[in-house]
């Protein structure tokens, strides 16, 4: 179909009027409508897709008001640019977005009685701001959806708990000043350029030369630092985990596996198609600043998800940590380390949202995320559990999972680049992270007690009562979206040369050095 | 820490006053944002096709209509947000302001409210209508709107002005601005042009291509005077009863 | 290089509008990373982006040039705002023209303008949401000093943690209702607790 | 060169209003005080020829954003501690 791009972002917007005016005299059909509009806005990602796959440079521009580039300069209307790279991303948020709506219905009832089309409204808005940010193709453009997607993040992290609100303050300091900068940034690359078009931003800094010019340079660090405070990389990621751990189920299983990766793929975006490759590596300190900086965001990440007793902080920790991989993976300047981060983005938001359903879950059945209160869950909710592990899996790196390809990829990348120093930090946090879930599995297998010392007496006895053991699942409508993303995880590992191969499309338009051998 | 705080600020002041050395010369028509082809077809081009005599009207609600749908999206997001944070949250029983004055509403205050409200609300309508011809437009309309009942509240009471414009309508106000933006982007779309292509909006109405989307950023502009007006109102009494609804200032 | 004469002279002197701006953008950034007061901070936010603001519409400038408006001679629809003595017709007489280029410098550059719209706009959003956001961090902790919250914060955590771990001490596998039970119940002893604290700190 | 003047004038102006907007102690004064920094910044585009930014200014910025302020600050504390 000819108009599938717009109607990625047409169904949620509509449907959240739709939840907001009809949600006033009938709160139950607010539900509905948000799977009904999420699911076209799938099937439109999908149609998008086939298209893209179908052009021969595979891009698809559209452009709104129809400003056609034949008859009217670039950069007079706004443009929608999908790539490969952008549409895979786009099929993640909106993937995310499907199965956490269908996962929505009773903790929303639950945790916010009354507010369900607020509720409703923002999570549309908020999938709209973020599928068009993996879209637009104008910088400006992408500062007012960067503005859309935190905004609705603030009030859907602050419709909870007061803690919650004190949370989200911080939140909303540091991410205005993220977006604020990003602004800026921009600012200096219109005063220099004169187009707010990003081909068009690439176009003219090729032309001209300006890859010396210390406006863009300044333009270059002001976007850069930007993007980087808006997807929690470690010095500015102190709004992260206070903000997760206390939000309402349904808003951090949404925001947790899909908000930072979008801001990474931002960043892929910038750097890549924007700047342009010679002018993000070779012009700036940052491929020798930033490696080192991922190194210790990464350590320290994976120390405090380490000091943590309870799930959903721990798990938010670890979200800092893959922030760290991503990063590293794209700074180390390599082809398979680029392959490794963008392969990272899609398969660290399945996995992530495999845990935080998970977490939502056990936070239903065992009415805490401590871990002393996750006590004998195995036997209690095998299926949901399974479902986590397979997560947790993914986390740690075993095979089949994705995230065991994906960080191949990215250890690949340290390598061939010779940066031993990313390598050995990637190393570290698999240790670490093999330390947390089995520890957390102990706890979920056996019954433990407060101090760690195993309560059962000998082989076979787990020292669970019965009421401990009982067969008690949680809710169909939360348990199958669970089950829907561990095999995603596990569907996007086995087919993981499938997606490198898409990758590997988009990539094979940039310059960028493979090093020798490996392969 | 009190010296910590600087190093971010300072670090950011000397790499913007580095920049600032590289900027074109200030005012210059030579400058590359000044003489770029997208400014030069804004300025030259507004005219031949749209007739707008106000290129920023233009603009905002043609050529980058885009950006200017999700601006209302954004006001549209506050309200919603102030809504869900405050509903049902606060104290249930009323606890005395620190500066609280319990008072009548004041005969001369009202009196002059009440010839100033229509004359307010008049002067909205016009910038909303004449936006295209002199500054102004649907934002600075709807906000001169949602001033005029608060206005109200202000010098009767929250009360007063919530008979005359219920929150419920302001949810449903605001998202019928954003229904009525999206709708006529969506109409030209099914028409066979792109998504807020208005110019398309000519195989229906008995206008030229250039009238069309004249036309069209009017009824654009209503839709975003009308959720700004609602979402205006609706912060004002949000934020002033802690989302109560009642004893506003 | 900024002990160079001439380049203090010139951001002084030529382009202070550039200066002014950073000042402007730095005492904002200062404000909201070091003012321990909620509101301040969110004062300080707004000096930010409109600094930021006042960066965009510098662009814009063009010596010597008038609005974005089209002059009565440019205008489409003739002449617009000078009344014309001429009966009807004439309005339409001449049609719109695309201007040449040594017309279009004097116009200011209306793309700044249109972004700075949509920023300030966006900006009234955020602030909007942020003291609703303040209302609420009132209501849950009666302070809005940093400093303070934080302080209560964590002694409230360390209660709700003694909280949690007794809850599953005692399970009784609830059932539908009994959990709807549990939870009102919950509510209630968080706020006979919030309400038996006294509430020394207003005194001070 | 009267425009030039007018234009140091209110930038300077300008500093000094969003200095005292945050430094004041009493959160109505600097409120208002801010009131006066957005009109300034009005003030300041419309001269520079941004005259639909600066009614959006003096509309947003100096009237609904101080009435929100206010209101605010009257459902919390009046007093800051910096």
């Amino acid at each position: 179909m000819e108009n599938s791009i717009a109607w990625i972002f047409i169904f949620p917007l509509f449907g959240s009027v739709a939840c907001a005016i009809l949600g006033i005299s009938n709160r139950k059909i607010c539900y509905p409508i948000a799977v009904l509009s999420m699911a076209g806005s799938l099937w439109a990602g999908i149609e998008t897709l086939r298209q893209v796959l179908s052009v021969n440079d595979h891009t698809v521009s559209y452009l709104f008001g129809g400003w056609t580039l034949d008859a009217y300069p670039r950069g007079v209307g706004i443009e929608f640019h999908a790539d490969i790279l952008g549409i895979l991303i786009t099929l993640v948020v909106l993937g995310v977005g499907l199965l956490v709506s269908l996962y929505s219905k009773l903790p929303v009832e639950e945790e916010t009685p009354g507010k369900e089309p607020l509720f409703y409204t923002l999570f549309l808005l908020q999938v709209t701001g973020l599928a068009g940010i993996c879209l637009t193709g104008d910088a400006f453009n992408l500062y007012v959806l960067i503005e859309v997607a935190a905004l609705t993040g603030y009030g859907l992290i602050a419709i909870g708990s007061n803690r919650a609100a004190a949370a989200t303050f911080n939140y909303l300091i540091l991410g205005t000043i993220g977006a604020s900068l990003y602004l800026l940034g921009v600012g200096y690359i219109y005063i220099k350029t004169g187009t707010l078009n990003m081909v068009g931003i690439h176009d003219i800094i090729v032309a001209e030369g300006l890859a010396d010019s210390a406006t863009m340079q300044v333009a270059f660090v002001l976007v850069g630092v930007g993007i980087l405070i808006k997807m929690a990389f470690f010095p500015f990621h102190a709004w992260l985990p206070n903000a997760y751990s206390n939000a309402p189920t349904t808003t951090s299983c949404l925001l947790a596996p899909v908000v930072t990766k979008v801001m990474i793929y931002v960043m892929i975006r910038m750097v890549l198609s924007v700047f342009g490759v010679e002018f993000s590596f070779e012009s700036t300190l940052w491929t020798d600043v930033l490696p080192w900086l991922v190194v210790v965001a990464i350590v320290c990440a994976a120390v405090m998800a380490l000091a943590q007793r309870e799930i959903k902080r721990m798990l938010s920790y670890l979200i800092v940590a893959e922030v760290g991989y991503m990063v590293g993976g794209v700074w180390i300047y390599n082809y398979y380390g680029l392959i490794g981060s963008i392969f990272h983005v899609i398969s660290d938001a399945c996995m992530t949202l495999c845990l935080f359903l998970g977490a939502g879950l056990i936070l239903r059945k065992a009415k805490t995320t401590h871990f002393d209160g996750l006590r004998g869950l195995f036997t209690k909710m095998p299926l949901t559990m399974t479902g986590f592990f397979i997560g947790g899996f993914s986390i740690i790196g075993l095979p089949p999972t994705c995230g065991f390809f994906s960080k191949w990829y990215l250890i690949t990348g340290g390598m061939v680049s010779q940066r031993w120093e990313y390598m050995i930090v990637l190393m570290f946090s698999t240790m670490v992270m093999v330390v947390l879930f089995f520890r957390m599995i102990e706890r979920i297998h056996l019954a433990v007690s407060e101090s760690g010392e195993n309560l059962g007496h000998g082989h076979g006895d787990l020292g669970l009562t019965d009421q401990q053991t009982r067969f008690d699942e949680g809710p169909l409508s939360m348990l199958i979206p669970l089950l829907l993303a561990s095999a995603v995880v596990l569907v996007v590992g086995i087919y993981n040369q499938e997606v490198v191969s898409l990758i590997e499309v988009f990539l094979s338009d940039f310059n960028l050095p493979r090093g020798e051998g490996i392969k | 820490m009190k010296l910590l705080s600087y190093i971010p600020v300072l670090v950011v002041g000397v790499l913007l006053l580095y920049a600032a050395k590289d900027f074109p010369e200030w005012g210059s028509p030579d400058a590359p944002a000044s003489k770029s082809p997208v400014s030069s077809h804004f300025i030259a081009n507004t005219g031949v096709d749209t007739e707008v005599p106000n290129m920023v009207t233009a603009v905002l609600a043609d050529y980058r209509g885009f950006d200017t749908m999700f601006e209302t999206v954004v006001v549209f997001i506050a309200g919603m947000a102030v809504l869900a944070i405050l509903k049902n949250s606060g104290r249930k029983k009323l606890v005395k302001r620190e500066f609280e004055v319990d008072a009548e509403p004041d005969l001369i205050v009202t009196n002059t409210v009440r010839l100033l409200v229509p004359v307010i609300q008049i002067f909205a309508f016009y910038v909303l209508a004449h936006g295209h011809v002199s500054p102004g437009g649907g934002f600075q309309g709807g906000v001169l709107m949602g001033a005029s009942f608060i206005l109200v509240a202000l010098s009767w009471d929250l009360e007063t002005a919530l008979i005359r414009f219920p929150l419920n309508w302001t949810t449903i106000l605001g998202g019928l601005g954003i229904f009525l933006y999206a709708g006529i982007g969506l109409l030209s779309m099914f028409l066979g042009g792109e998504f807020l292509d208005y110019s398309e909006l000519a195989n229906i109405f008995p206008v030229s291509r250039e009238m069309a989307r004249y036309h069209a950023m009017l009824g654009v502009e209503i839709g975003v005077g009308l959720t700004v007006t609602a979402i205006m109102f609706s912060l004002y009494a949000n934020l002033s009863t802690e989302g109560r609804l009642q004893r506003g200032l | 290089m900024f002990e160079d004469g001439t380049i203090i002279n010139e951001l002084l002197i030529e382009r202070l509008n550039y200066f002014i701006y950073v000042v402007l953008l730095l005492i904002g950034l200062h404000a909201m990373i070091a003012k321990k007061n909620l509101i301040k901070k969110l004062i300080g936010m707004s000096i930010f982006q409109t600094a930021i603001i006042l960066f965009y519409v510098s662009i814009g400038v063009k010596e010597g040039s008038t609005i974005p408006v089209y002059l009565p001679e440019h205008d489409p629809h003739g002449s617009h705002s000078v009344p014309s003595d001429t009966n009807e017709t004439s309005h339409f007489d001449h049609g719109p023209v695309i201007l040449d280029s040594s017309l279009v410098k004097g116009y200011a550059n209306p793309l700044p303008h249109v972004l700075m719209l949509t920023a300030i706009v966006v900006g009234v959003a955020t602030l909007g949401l942020a003291l609703a956001l303040c209302q609420r961090i009132y209501q849950g902790y009666g302070t809005i000093e940093e400093d303070e919250l934080l302080a209560k914060m964590e002694s409230r955590e360390i209660r709700s943690k003694t909280l949690s771990v007794q809850i599953p001490k005692d399970q009784k596998l609830p059932k539908k209702d009994e959990l709807k039970k549990e939870k009102s119940r919950s509510v209630s002893k968080s706020k006979t607790l919030s309400a038996s604290k006294p509430k020394p700190k207003g005194k001070k | 060169m009267g425009l030039a003047l007018f234009n140091t004038f209110i930038l300077l102006l300008l500093v000094v209003a969003a200095l005292l907007a945050l430094r004041v102690k009493d959160l109505l004064t600097a409120s208002v005080v801010f009131a006066v920094y957005s009109f300034l910044m009005c003030l300041l585009w419309a001269e520079m020829g941004a005259v639909d930014v600066a009614f959006t200014e003096a509309t947003v910025g100096a009237g609904i954003s101080t009435v929100v302020l206010i209101a605010t600050i009257f459902n919390l504390k009046r007093k800051s501690s910096d």
